[in-house]
């Protein structure tokens, strides 16, 4: 039963840290962007504003059952995802229900949460909201192949399809999987580009041409709980990304507060390093349509993953 | 004149091809004043043998003196660099003129706005019957007996304060009991 | 071939993507527009009929207005109208002060499209940086004028105010600097792949028709055709400058932005010529009492070369202390209704607010 | 515990403050007064500082700002624009035409003073205003939503019967343009 008490108390901390660890991140990227701008920007935390104002609006709209639950979809997606991520590898505080084959069931997770949305925003009736899911499967048929095959090369290379399994061996042997197989590490990198939807791949919400997109006719605590769902969900994506090829963070034979605090540096770090990536390129660079978004990730991306596919089968 | 040749041989060129009169009122600028049925052929000659193929503008005065519309088609030659006014009247009863969205397709948009704003009903034209205005049902606006303030006055509400046209120095110095300036007092609108 | 469904889209009038309080209705097969109308309207604030309440000055408030990015051209077309009505002589120095306030006029629209153009292409920063600078133009404007927006500088029979030497010097150095500031602005814009796929091809304007459709300016100028009001009918002392009117071939996005940028630097340059060969002397033929002040019966068309296209006045007098008409006719006008109803169908729909921006559709300009 | 005074209080506060400090604005550029916002939004004035950045649609807005005249048709879509957006709301009325009709006092087509036809917080006077008093206009606003002054949308549901009425008199067809999904 310790144990159990433990897994309850981890899961609640991981769910605390990656939501603060994603909105803060967003805040510092406003502000970043605000700086490239020439302008001062707001404080870091302007998103717990933003996040608790939402929370305190009143709504008083009804878009049917799909309406009311594709927030709470998202934000269940975003906590279980989160709970099957390693934070730190190892580490007690941060337990995750890692299990054979979690990364399969990850890759199938981490669409839920769009699914919800596409569901909400088809109910919406806002011709805005239904183009903008159109337009966000169409990218994430387009950043999944690259991505999925950076995932198959990894999983081919070390004959495992466990994160913590991959973190381990990363940390056993001290090699990055980014070094050991880079040819997948960029084609994953690229596909993050789609994935965290800056510019030139914001074409789901892109204000000038679908007013906010699929969240068009959302507002107040709906809006809200997407947005906390959207922070954790970007936490996800890096801390998965950093625990598949950056070497993960977190020391399994030294659970001690300072080494736990250590790794959460670490982990920080190399996010906040992984996350720039998106953001750098959004800043100077206009959107994609839709096709030649798809276009993108289908030619060099792909190219790079199928390589990195037959690397990993014949090293 | 010796340098308004070219105007003086446009003028030439149209007042024998049509019989009707014109004048050279600048460097530029020659207006001819024709009939109203003359006025699409007229056009249509000018564009496709003058090359005057840019329709700068049309519009339509209201001379309620006259009881007449005056209809204005201003168009432009981008090789002689000359405009031409072709400027017809129309009765104010029932005032009907012809369509020429078939010459230039841009002649829709103006003459939705003159059949809005005028009355001016142009046979066969396409489009929508509201242009700007949106469930008008008084006189068309643009008509001069159509006094807008009137209008206003009655629809909208207006704030107090502003039926007097005071002088704003005057209300002010009044609000705030100081004395209006010597210097501002000479632009007063009450001298 | 599964036919898709037709859905009807309200492109506006609320709606961050268009460029103004308009509306485009759009008939959607999937991505692609079918049918697009143009309803405009949410704007018309009876502008020719109030300008005929007002007596010949005070309609100078009103005309500043009928286009917001750009009010001064306006200006100057009335007041060039008005002056043929009255036979009044403008001194010289005036005409180059009108030069310069009408070239920095297109400066700080140009930036305004900058900012538009990339802004419909989700390129932020850019959108900033030219807004931004553009204050430093409008800082001019205000020490010349008292107003960042709009002027009422320009006056029948020449300007309001002297310029200064020292307002010289600082135009001067503002163009210094906007001169740098384009070099970045044309390395984010023009250099960018993303940029050039999205424009090229894009929106295209079809050479044969453009004169046909009321094709103006820029736009005009981008399928390959020379024409620019201030060569075709010099007005003011754009005849005793040395400017080139640029243009480019294809009619689309990109053509256009071509045209622009090359036009931003040759404001530039007959800004510099204007300050440096302005005379000394009157900058005001000095109209009598406004309130009672009678314009010769007659009618008068003017037209100006605005960032648009041209603009023309028709300005009709009937030998009162009032205009008896005023129509004004914008780039726009043709621009946003039959230009744009002909070229978007077969378009995608993430390209309309993108060509709207590069046809420099201006909806207070249509209406009025 | 909620119902106690001093709680509610602290709630109330810590809820204001969170209004306050995050204002949405409608991006919706009803008049010419537009031209000024992108000039307040960017770089030498950066409203994003007070935490004002721009919503694209009604639902997520909390501000809506009036930037000058009303055309009657575009009234129709203010009034709809409005009626969408989520409680708690606010509108600043923005230059001299939304408070008397300004210069267009006497024209046919543009309505003389805002508050008839919606309740109206914050007006900013001028024509136009320059980006300064826009954000002086907003830290006004900033200060009514502080002090719980600012309760817009209560208003107006309390007196819908006066604004319809007002509204009635100017809008003769109440149909909206009809959709087909």
């Amino acid at each position: 039963m310790e144990d159990l008490g433990l897994k309850i108390f981890g899961a609640i901390l991981t769910t605390i840290l990656g939501f603060t660890v994603g909105m803060t991140y967003g805040g510092i990227v406003r502000k970043l962007t605000a700086r490239v701008q020439n302008r001062y920007g707001p404080p870091f935390y302007q998103n717990f504003l933003d996040l608790l104002k939402l929370q305190v609006k009143k709504t008083n709209i009804a878009h049917g059952f799909m309406g009311h639950m594709a927030p709470v979809w998202i934000i269940i997606a975003a906590v279980t995802v989160l709970l099957f991520i390693p934070i730190l590898n190892g580490n007690l505080w941060f337990p995750n229900m890692s299990f054979h084959g979690d990364l399969i069931f990850l890759l199938y997770m981490m669409v839920f949460g769009s699914l919800g949305m596409a569901l909400g925003a088809g109910q919406s009736g806002n011709p805005n909201s239904a183009i903008g899911v159109s337009r966000g499967l169409s990218q994430m048929v387009g950043f999944e192949i690259p991505f999925v095959l950076s995932l198959v090369a990894l999983m081919i290379q070390y004959e495992t399809t466990s994160v913590q399994e991959l973190t381990q061996i990363q940390h056993e042997t001290g090699v990055w999987n980014a070094i050991s197989n880079p040819f997948a590490f960029l084609a994953a990198l690229f596909a993050s580009l789609g994935m965290f939807r800056y510019s030139p791949f914001d074409i789901v919400g892109a204000p000038a041409e679908l007013a906010s997109g699929p969240v068009s006719e959302f507002g107040g605590k709906y809006l809200g709980t997407m947005m906390s769902g959207g922070a954790i969900f970007a936490f996800i994506k890096l801390t998965l990304y950093v625990h598949l090829f950056l070497g993960g963070a977190g020391n399994p034979d030294n659970t001690g507060i300072i080494a736990t605090l250590l790794g959460l540096g670490v982990l920080l770090i190399k996010t906040f390093t992984l996350y720039m990536v998106p953001v750098f390129y959004g800043w100077i660079n206009p959107r994609y349509r839709t096709e030649q978004a798809i276009q993108y990730f289908w030619r060099w991306p792909t190219a790079l993953g199928i390589i990195g596919v037959i690397w990993a089968v014949y090293s | 004149m010796t340098e308004l040749i070219k105007e003086q041989h446009l003028l030439d060129s149209l007042t024998s091809a049509f019989k009707i009169k014109g004048r050279v009122i600048r460097d530029r600028r020659v207006e001819v004043f024709a009939d109203k049925k003359m006025v699409s052929g007229i056009l249509l000659f000018a564009k496709k043998q003058l090359g005057f193929i840019h329709l700068a503008h049309m519009t339509c005065i209201d001379w309620i003196d006259e009881n007449k519309f005056e209809l204005i088609y201003t168009i432009w030659s981008p090789i002689e660099k000359i405009h031409l006014f072709v400027k017809t009247k129309i009765e104010r009863e029932n005032p009907e003129m012809e369509n020429i969205d078939s010459i230039w397709d841009q002649a829709n948009t103006y003459e939705r706005e003159i059949r809005e704003m005028f009355g001016i009903q142009f046979p066969g034209l396409i489009g929508e019957q509201d242009f700007a205005l949106e469930d008008w049902d008084e006189m068309p606006p643009m008509r001069k007996d159509f006094d807008t303030k009137k209008y206003a006055l009655e629809t909208y509400y207006q704030r107090p304060g502003r039926e007097d046209a005071k002088d704003v120095r005057e209300t002010i110095s009044e609000r705030s009991g100081t004395k209006v300036p010597d210097f501002a007092k000479k632009y007063s609108r009450e001298k | 071939m599964i036919r898709e469904k037709e859905t009807t889209l309200y492109l506006g009038p609320q709606h961050p993507g268009i460029t103004g309080n308009m509306m485009v209705k759009l008939k959607v097969q999937g991505d692609t527009v079918v049918k697009a109308t143009t309803h405009v309207g949410y704007l018309h604030r009876a502008f020719e009929k109030l300008i005929e309440q007002r007596n010949w000055l005070n309609a100078f408030t009103l005309l500043c207005r009928f286009c917001v990015p750009e009010p001064d051209p306006m200006e100057l077309t009335y007041a060039r109208a008005v002056e043929e009505l009255d036979n009044r002589e403008v001194p010289e120095r005036a005409q180059y002060i009108r030069v310069i306030v009408m070239e920095l006029a297109r400066l700080q629209s140009f930036m305004l499209w900058y900012a538009g153009q990339a802004g419909s292409a989700g390129l932020y920063t850019l959108g900033q940086w030219s807004v931004g600078d553009r204050n430093y133009i409008l800082d001019l404007f205000e020490e010349l004028t008292g107003g960042r927006i709009y002027h009422m500088y320009i006056w029948p029979g020449g300007v309001r105010r002297d310029v200064t030497d020292t307002w010289k010097d600082k135009v001067l150095k503002t163009m210094d600097y906007l001169e740098k500031r384009q070099d970045d602005y044309n390395q984010l814009m023009f250099d960018n792949t993303i940029f050039q796929k999205r424009a090229k091809g894009v929106g295209i304007v079809p050479k044969d028709k453009a004169i046909e459709w009321g094709v103006v300016g820029p736009p005009l100028r981008g399928v390959g055709i020379k024409s620019d009001v201030r060569i075709d009918e010099p007005y003011e002392v754009y005849d005793k400058l040395d400017f080139e009117v640029p243009t480019a071939e294809g009619g689309d996005i990109w053509a256009r932005a071509l045209v622009r940028k090359e036009e931003f630097r040759q404001s530039i340059s007959i800004i510099r010529q204007a300050i440096e060969k302005m005379p000394k002397g009157d900058y005001y033929n000095k109209v009598p009492n406004p309130m009672k002040w009678v314009v010769p019966e007659g009618q008068a068309w003017a037209k100006t070369e605005s960032v648009r296209g041209e603009i023309g006045f028709y300005v009709v007098s009937n030998g009162t202390n009032k205009p008896y008409r005023v129509h004004a006719k914008g780039a726009a006008y043709t621009h946003g209704v039959t230009v744009l109803e002909k070229i978007l169908p077969g378009q995608n729909i993430a390209d309309i607010s993108f060509i709207m921006n590069s046809l420099g559709v201006c909806p207070p300009e249509i209406e009025r | 515990m909620i119902n106690d005074k001093d709680s509610q209080k602290i709630v109330d506060y810590i809820q204001n403050f969170a209004r306050k400090q995050s204002l949405f604005v409608m991006a919706y550029g009803t008049g010419c007064g537009a031209i000024e916002i992108p000039a307040t939004m960017t770089s030498r004035y950066d409203a994003e500082r007070f935490g004002i950045r721009g919503a694209a649609t009604p639902r997520q807005a909390d501000v809506l700002l009036i930037t000058g005249y009303l055309a009657t048709k575009t009234l129709k879509r203010v009034i709809r624009v409005y009626e969408q957006m989520q409680e708690p709301k606010y509108v600043i009325g923005f230059g001299s035409c939304t408070i008397n009709g300004g210069m267009y006092f006497d024209s046919y087509n543009t309505i003389n003073a805002l508050e008839q036809y919606i309740p109206v917080d914050v007006y900013i006077n001028g024509c136009m205003p320059r980006p300064e008093s826009v954000i002086s206009g907003f830290v006004k606003l900033q200060e009514l939503i502080q002090q719980g002054k600012a309760d817009n949308g209560k208003k107006y549901r309390e007196n819908l019967e006066w604004y319809r009425t007002n509204q009635k008199k100017i809008i003769k067809n109440w149909k909206m343009p009809d959709y087909n999904w």
